[in-house]
């Protein structure tokens, strides 16, 4: 029986400690479950441009029988590829273009967001929370906002102070933004960044901050309060189960705190019993979906209402969110 | 912006400055000697993942530090035999250079991502540290802050002030006229690329020891390529390198404090400062052309050999 | 220099007997360059005091062999033999801690350095700056070979870099002292005060080699002469004995045809006319151009006297077009405004220049000959056409200069850095006289050419003067002034003197002049042709 | 420091041996069997499967061969437009910060003409290309000749600032309406993009243009009379001077043309393979690109090759990253292995290994 052969394709190293290396650990999930009834293997560090679909390409026509592109830049190639593939299985992460074989899969990271942005509302002497930011692209503005939304649930007068770096990995400059955010009042940091430095600033300067991607406690064991991790573990298992089975089908995954593909951190001890209360119970309504970040009534920066009370914010809205809500500071390019 | 603000962008200015400063003055003597070694990037990512694996295993940054001006040196040794013994080309061997030392480094490195370590803490001297202002500033920086002013202040006195110094920069001038002398120009270069390495080494110890303990690959993120943009900036002056360290770091830090403080301007647009603030700067002190083509090691790449 | 007596080397421990054995002997020394043999079994003895000449046409090996005893560069075979032993000298460290030094022919000098860093360098172990800028002054006010010890090289015109690279030899105190044309660029006044010091050094001791064109020089200085010719020694002789055109004779193996004077017919057309140029010296420490005014007209050649690092660099460039002149007509050629003009349009109208630098001005060293001819004849005869260059025709341009001007080289593809010296310049000048131009501007055009070929290029631009161009000379060799200019004028300090039939002037009062003497005669830059 | 007892020598050759300046790479590539064999066998993997890997399974197919040529194309034509300038002592190196011009501009054009399907809008996004690129080079020109700004620090910060404008234009401006707000433009139109030659590969239009501009550079370097008078001013900026050569006019025509050569390079790609603007155009070419220039020696057909080999040490690299799980980091000792390799063989052709000049010395 030929093992069932899985390629991967990162945008980043293994070695970032956040998105490739995430999804990396999802990789080698897939070994360890299913041992030698998979082959796996990987490109990393793969260009946005013009590699990407030779790359693509070169794992369907290695023979592979399902491959991940994993991240957004990605998607025109994988479509291309898929095209004259047809019989090769892509999942293409974070996209919105499928096809018959053209999966994609993303996760509902601004779940988690609200969740943090509550424990840093009840956690925030200063009232000012940093949030350091890769680029200004749906997911990182709807995790911006999810957050500004959970902190405003139970501190409306708490203030999100945003940093753009312009990198998905840079600690250096990841430091110095969150230095900054300290220096302009944060207490409480949150980041959609890749490396751990912002947390462990937060650790030096004896402040609090939340882990991005990956459980950073080592960095801040004081200083982390949770982390938002990325978890694909268990949709690579059950995706390459399903091709393995036969089953697999061109859908679009969008999964949540209740699918496991975000989940949170352990919460630092430190935190009160009465925050840690809290933020599960935030936690868990979410999950029940008695609770969603983006309920309404929503107003924008200028007021005006996007989502009026009762209704929530739909999916495609958010996919493709490019607008800050009321209450966060700054502007995004128009 | 209040006091306690000042003396935040201050300290993250030195913070950002200082492994720019190392690794540009380790170039500039380099390139004082004539040698052009576009290779900083890869010798400090060498000195970064030395610096982490060595003091994670020994628990002792000193080990760490020294491990890392050792990286670096072994990369500049590498460079030095191919340019100065086999007479290759310098920019390219430099280009090539970095594309090992990132490959190296990530590959020596793979076991320490997600690694933790406590930074080299910074020093405290009790009264003068708690003044405001100054006292976090100008006392209370972490140790390589002032070893780098010192470094500075040691490379200036040794290039303009010794009689070693003098040779190096007369090697760099004219390696011909050296030569004649009786000066092995090759032994001299040698030297002078070592440091060079030392000193990028150094850099990215900072880096992975005390600006941001840990280890990711090619976490320099093109700092190196600054190092060696600051060299030119500096017209070859120890000096000039820590000012234009300070003025680059510096818009860095402030330009994220605009940010942080809520303008309209897109963040693209404000990360552009740094860049163009250094090259107007650079026009702005480039009008003597004379002074700088005498600052300038007139033989800088060029191949030296004893008998042509 | 009273501190060097006695002069023991270091290392080694004083021998007397050492002194008995000739100080330096030379066997069989091969060296090869590709292609040729630069040195072919050389043999040569240096006696203790002695100043021993080295003969030889431009390009017979004469800087190569002492580069060898130099260190500088290693014989392919042959012994040399220092004070009765032989020794390997592999570098010109070694060289000098034996008490060997050298004043090169062609600057070893760093740029951008004081002068007396340029000092400190040669100096073996380390001196203090200051004492040793007030030693510098000493030696250098003893010798006549005035220096500014502060100054950077690169403000220093050609005249005051060899006088920098002389006090730094003699600064070291060596036992033999190998002089590679020292005297080329300095006044006569400076020659004198140098032979007066060499000869105080060999009463002392001190081991002389001297290089030189000069053979009258030759025959005042030196005791004994060996003569090479294309590599090989062929004659050894007591110059003292010998007519400079007996020397002139075995070196070229030949009869010297002597050029005669030819008076120029004058009163041709207005070639050049300088009116009141004044410019600024483009170096801090250069000599600015003060009001300077002439005329050459066509068929004559008009002689600028002048210690090099008077203001003859800045005349140079404001004539060729390297620099612009403030106002457009302060020059005019062929009647012409050219003030604001660039090189290569002053050439359209006829100008040709021959630079005082051969290596990086004159040529581009790493070049080919061929490429090297159209560097400055880029708009002659098609070598240029629709923007490409036509290959063949350059080559035959370079072989035909090779060939009329009589340059030793290994053919048009010969890198201009593989030629002598001499060799160079008479490419550079047949280079320029090819063009046919009507206007020639020639700075030290014999500048380190050997007595035959500096008599060919004189009869050259006379040549060149009877067909009907004009000539403007600027050399320090009053010699070579007087033999060919028609009109002489002199330069100093930025100034230029007024112009007069050189048959009417003698060389004493253009030496005074020289010294700036004219000012005291009033205004000076009076109308400079009748 | 005694040089005496050195055992080898380099001895300057007459002239560059016109046998090692093929021999050299060969036995550069050699070298690279042996060492790169012992590498992968130090880590645990099958030497020759490796090499295989790196070196000939991705010229084993069409496919492989038309991405050798996607792959080389944009860096031999950014390297040849370089050497114009590394030849007349002008170092742009900011050749990374064009391109993204040229595509910027040249991809605007095509972004302006999305519905059009005239035969001009490709001609037009390519000459807006290669105007991108050369105007972002005029900038070093101008801070050169006008305030005698050192172009090697300008045009590195102007790369910065070129991916900075082209990330914010795609995050913002220029953003697709139709593409769920991510940071890219619209595909362009069929008549933006550049065709594909052969079918079943990439191998697009530009490839071949591109070698028609290295082609017209290797012309205009060896022959023209502008290619002589940059040669002069890169050896001897004095000697042109009085040659009447203005090194004003080489600087200008140095950065404009391997700027003009950059823009198109990245005009190539967006309108090629890559079909739209986005944050990410470049894999680091403009600075590959230097090493490609220096590897070909700054000559034209050498760049052609070197760029070649660069581009199929990438190719390889993800073969055996895919094939064999070498990690990338791997890729990059390899790769700078061989150019060491690579730049050390060259010094053969001017000098020759001489053992033992120890021997003839003559006793101390
Ligand atoms: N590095 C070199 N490579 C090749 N040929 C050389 C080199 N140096 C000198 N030559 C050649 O060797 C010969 C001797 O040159 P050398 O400089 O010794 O002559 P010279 O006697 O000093 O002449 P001059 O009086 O013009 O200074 C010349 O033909 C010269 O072209
Ligand atoms: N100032 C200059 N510096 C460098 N190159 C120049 C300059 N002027 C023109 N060129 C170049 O030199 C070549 C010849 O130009 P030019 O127009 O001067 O020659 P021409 O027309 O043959 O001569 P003529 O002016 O006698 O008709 C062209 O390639 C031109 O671009
Ligand atoms: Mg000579
Ligand atoms: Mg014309």
């Amino acid at each position: 029986d030929e093992p069932t052969k899985v390629g991967f394709i990162y945008v980043g190293p293994v070695g970032d400690f956040g998105w490739s290396h995430q999804h990396d650990q999802g990789r080698q999930a897939l070994e360890k479950a299913f041992g030698d009834k998979v082959k796996t293997s990987f490109v990393e560090s793969v260009q946005e441009g013009a590699d990407a679909e030779r790359v693509v390409r070169q794992f369907a026509a290695g023979g592979y029988d399902l491959v991940f592109t994993t991240s957004f830049g990605f998607m025109n190639p994988t479509l291309k590829v898929a095209q004259q593939f047809p019989k090769v299985k892509f999942e293409h992460a974070t996209g919105y273009k499928r096809s018959a074989n053209v999966a994609t899969y993303a996760a509902r990271f601004y779940e988690g967001r609200y969740v943090i942005g509550v424990i840093a509302g009840l956690t925030t002497k200063s009232k000012v929370v940093g949030y350091v930011a890769s680029f200004p692209i749906p997911e990182v503005v709807s995790g911006i906002n999810a957050f500004a939304r959970g902190l405003h649930s139970v501190n409306p007068e708490a203030q999100v102070k945003v940093i753009w770096v312009n990198s998905w990995y840079d600690p250096g400059k990841e430091r110095e933004a969150a230095e900054t955010l300290i220096a302009q009042g944060a207490d409480v940091l949150s980041q959609h960044t890749d490396s751990p430095a912002p947390v462990q600033v937060a650790e030096e300067k004896g402040i609090f901050a939340f882990g991005q991607a990956s459980d950073m406690s080592r960095f801040g064991p004081h200083a982390q309060l949770t982390a938002i991790v990325d978890n694909w573990n268990e949709y690579y298992i059950d995706r390459v189960k399903a091709v393995m089975d036969g089953t697999w089908k061109a859908e679009d995954t969008w999964g949540g705190l209740a699918a496991g593909m975000v989940h949170l951190a352990p919460y630092n001890a430190a935190l009160p019993a009465d925050v840690v209360e809290k933020a599960e119970a935030v936690r868990k309504a979410i999950v029940d979906g008695s609770l969603h970040p983006f309920a309404g009534p929503l107003k924008n920066q200028a007021g005006q209402e996007i989502v009026p009370a009762g209704q929530v914010l739909a999916d495609d809205k958010i996919l493709s969110m490019d607008w800050y809500i009321e209450g966060v500071q700054g502007q995004l390019p128009k | 912006m209040d006091v306690e603000t000042l003396g935040a962008i201050g300290g993250a200015m030195s913070r950002a400055a200082t492994p720019l400063a190392l690794a540009a003055v380790g170039e500039l003597v380099t390139e004082k000697a004539g040698v052009l070694n576009l290779g900083v990037e890869g010798m400090m990512l060498a000195g970064a993942v030395a610096a982490f694996a060595v003091t994670v295993a020994t628990g002792n940054p000193l080990l760490g530090i020294l491990a890392a001006m050792a990286a670096g040196m072994l990369l500049a040794l590498l460079f030095g035999v191919l340019t100065l013994s086999l007479m290759a080309n310098q920019v390219a061997t430099g280009l090539a250079l970095t594309i090992f030392g990132i490959g190296l480094s990530a590959f020596v490195g793979r076991d320490f991502v997600g690694t933790p370590l406590t930074a080299l803490a910074p020093i405290h001297l009790p009264v003068l540290s708690d003044i405001p202002l100054i006292g976090p500033l100008i006392f209370g920086q972490d140790p390589l802050v002032y070893v780098t002013f010192v470094l500075v202040g040691g490379v200036s006195w040794f290039l303009m002030r010794s009689r070693a110094g003098l040779i190096v920069r007369a090697v760099g001038e004219n390696h011909d006229a050296a030569h004649a002398l009786g000066y092995d120009v090759i032994a001299i270069r040698y030297r002078a690329v070592l440091f060079g390495g030392a000193m990028g080494g150094l850099a990215g110890a900072y880096l992975s020891l005390v600006y941001t303990p840990m280890w990711v690959e090619n976490m320099t993120a093109g700092r190196g390529w600054i190092a060696l943009a600051l060299v030119v900036f500096a017209t070859w002056k120890p000096w000039r390198v820590l000012v234009g360290a300070y003025l680059f770091g510096g818009v860095t830090i402030v330009q994220l404090h605009i940010q942080g403080m809520g303008g309209a301007i897109p963040s693209q647009l404000l990360s552009m400062l740094p860049y163009l603030a250094t090259i107007g700067v650079l026009v702005l002190i480039s009008r003597d052309a004379l002074r700088i083509r005498l600052n300038a090691p007139a033989c800088i790449g060029k191949v030296f050999h004893p008998e042509s | 220099m009273e501190e060097r007596q006695p002069t023991v080397p270091k290392g080694s421990a004083p021998d007397r007997n050492a002194s008995l054995a000739p100080r330096l002997v030379l066997r069989g020394i091969v060296k090869r360059f590709p292609g040729l043999i630069a040195n072919d079994h050389v043999d040569l003895r240096v006696n203790a005091g002695e100043i021993h000449a080295l003969l030889g046409e431009n390009g017979a090996g004469k800087s190569t062999l002492v580069k060898i005893i130099y260190g500088v560069l290693q014989a392919d075979d042959g012994v040399i033999e220092w004070e009765g032993a032989p020794v390997r000298l592999s570098s010109p460290a070694q060289a000098r801690q034996r008490g060997i030094g050298m004043v090169f022919q062609h600057f070893s000098l760093f740029e951008s350095l004081s002068v007396v860093e340029n000092i400190q360098l040669a100096m073996d172990r380390a001196v203090e700056a200051d004492s040793l800028a007030n030693r510098v002054r000493e030696v250098s006010a003893r010798y006549g070979l005035a220096i500014d010890p502060t100054r950077t090289v690169n403000d220093l015109s050609v005249g005051e870099r060899q006088r920098v690279e002389i006090v730094r030899c003699l600064l070291q105190t060596p036992r033999l002292l190998i002089m590679d044309e020292p005297t080329s660029v300095l006044t006569p006044q400076e020659a004198d005060t140098l032979f007066e010091t060499l000869r105080r050094l060999a009463g002392e001791g001190v081991s002389i080699l001297y290089i030189s064109h000069k053979l009258d020089e030759i025959r005042a200085l030196c005791q004994s002469a060996t003569v090479l010719r294309a590599g090989k020694v062929v004659g050894a002789c007591d110059p003292r004995e010998k007519t400079s055109r007996e020397l002139a004779q075995m070196m070229i193996g030949d009869e010297l045809a002597a050029v005669e004077r030819r008076v120029a017919h004058g009163g041709g057309d207005l070639r050049l006319v300088v009116d009141r140029l004044s410019m600024a010296a483009d170096t801090p420490f250069g000599v600015d151009l003060r009001d300077v005014s002439l005329k050459v007209r066509a068929g004559e050649i008009l002689g600028i006297a002048g210690v090099a690092g008077n203001g003859q660099g800045a005349l140079v460039a404001a004539l060729s077009g390297e620099r612009h002149a403030a106002r457009g007509d302060a020059v005019r050629i062929e009647g012409q405004p050219v003030g604001h003009l660039g090189p290569r349009e002053r050439r359209a109208l006829g100008l040709a220049v021959v630079p005082e630098e051969r290596l990086g001005r004159g040529t581009v060293p790493e070049l080919s000959l061929a490429e090297n001819a159209l560097l400055s004849s880029y708009r002659q005869g098609d070598l240029v056409r629709g923007g490409f260059v036509d290959q063949g025709r350059t080559h035959g341009l370079a072989r035909r200069i090779i060939d009329v001007f009589g340059v030793r080289a290994g053919g048009s593809r010969a890198a201009a850095r593989s030629l002598s010296g001499g060799n160079l310049q008479k490419f550079i000048i047949g280079r320029e006289i090819m063009q046919k131009p009507k206007l020639l501007v020639a700075s030290q055009p014999t500048w380190g050419v050997d007595a035959g070929a500096a008599a060919a290029i004189h009869r050259a631009l006379l040549d060149l003067r009877d067909q009907g161009a004009g000539i403007l000379i600027i050399s320090q060799d009053l010699d070579e002034l007087f033999a060919i200019s028609d009109r002489i004028a002199v330069m100093c300090g930025g100034k230029l003197s007024e112009a007069r039939p050189s048959h009417e002037a003698t060389l004493e009062q253009v030496g005074l002049m020289m010294g700036g003497l004219f000012d005291l005669q009033g205004d000076a830059v009076a109308e400079t042709v009748r | 420091m005694s040089r005496s007892s050195r055992f080898i020598t380099l001895e300057a050759r007459p002239e560059p041996s016109a046998l090692w300046v093929w021999a050299a790479p060969l036995l550069a590539v050699g070298l690279t069997l042996i060492a790169g064999g012992l590498l992968f066998a130090a880590l645990g993997k099958d030497p020759v499967a490796a090499l295989a890997g790196f070196f000939l399974k991705p010229l084993s197919s069409l496919y492989g061969l038309g991405e050798l040529g996607v792959k080389a194309a944009p860096l031999a034509l950014i390297a040849a437009g370089l050497a114009v300038g590394f030849r007349g002592g002008v170092w742009n190196i900011g050749a990374e910060g064009q391109l993204t011009m040229g595509a910027v501009v040249g991809g605007g054009v095509g972004l302006a003409f999305l519905e059009s399907t005239g035969p001009l809008v490709l001609p037009a996004m390519m000459l807006c290309g290669a105007l991108g690129g050369m105007a972002w080079a005029a900038i070093p020109a101008l801070l050169r000749t006008r305030f005698n700004a050192n172009e090697i620090l300008t045009s590195l910060m102007l790369t910065y600032v070129a991916q900075l404008l082209l990330s914010w234009l795609v995050h913002g401006p220029w953003r697709s309406p139709s593409g769920f707000n991510f940071p890219e433009t619209e595909m362009f139109g069929p008549a933006a993009t550049l065709p594909v030659l052969i079918e079943g590969t990439r191998l697009h239009l530009g490839v071949v243009l591109a070698l028609v501009v290295v082609g017209a550079i290797w012309v205009l370097l060896g022959r023209s009379f502008i290619g002589f008078q940059i040669k002069v001013m890169g050896l001897a900026p004095r000697a042109g001077a009085y040659a009447g050569f203005s090194q004003r006019r080489v600087i200008w025509m140095a950065m404009l043309l391997s700027g003009g050569a950059a823009g198109l390079a990245g005009l190539f790609e967006v309108a090629g393979p890559i079909g739209q603007l986005q944050p990410a155009i470049s894999p680091g070419y403009g600075f590959t690109a230097i090493i490609v220039a220096f590897l070909g020696r700054l000559h034209p057909l050498g760049i052609v090759f070197a760029a070649c080999f660069m581009a199929l040490t990438y190719l390889g690299g993800e073969t055996v990253q895919m094939d064999m799980g070498l990690p990338l980091a791997v890729t990059g000792v390899f790769q700078g292995m061989i150019l060491f390799f690579l730049l050390a063989a060259d010094v053969l052709i001017r000098y020759r290994i001489r053992l033992g000049r120890a021997a003839s010395a003559k006793a101390l």
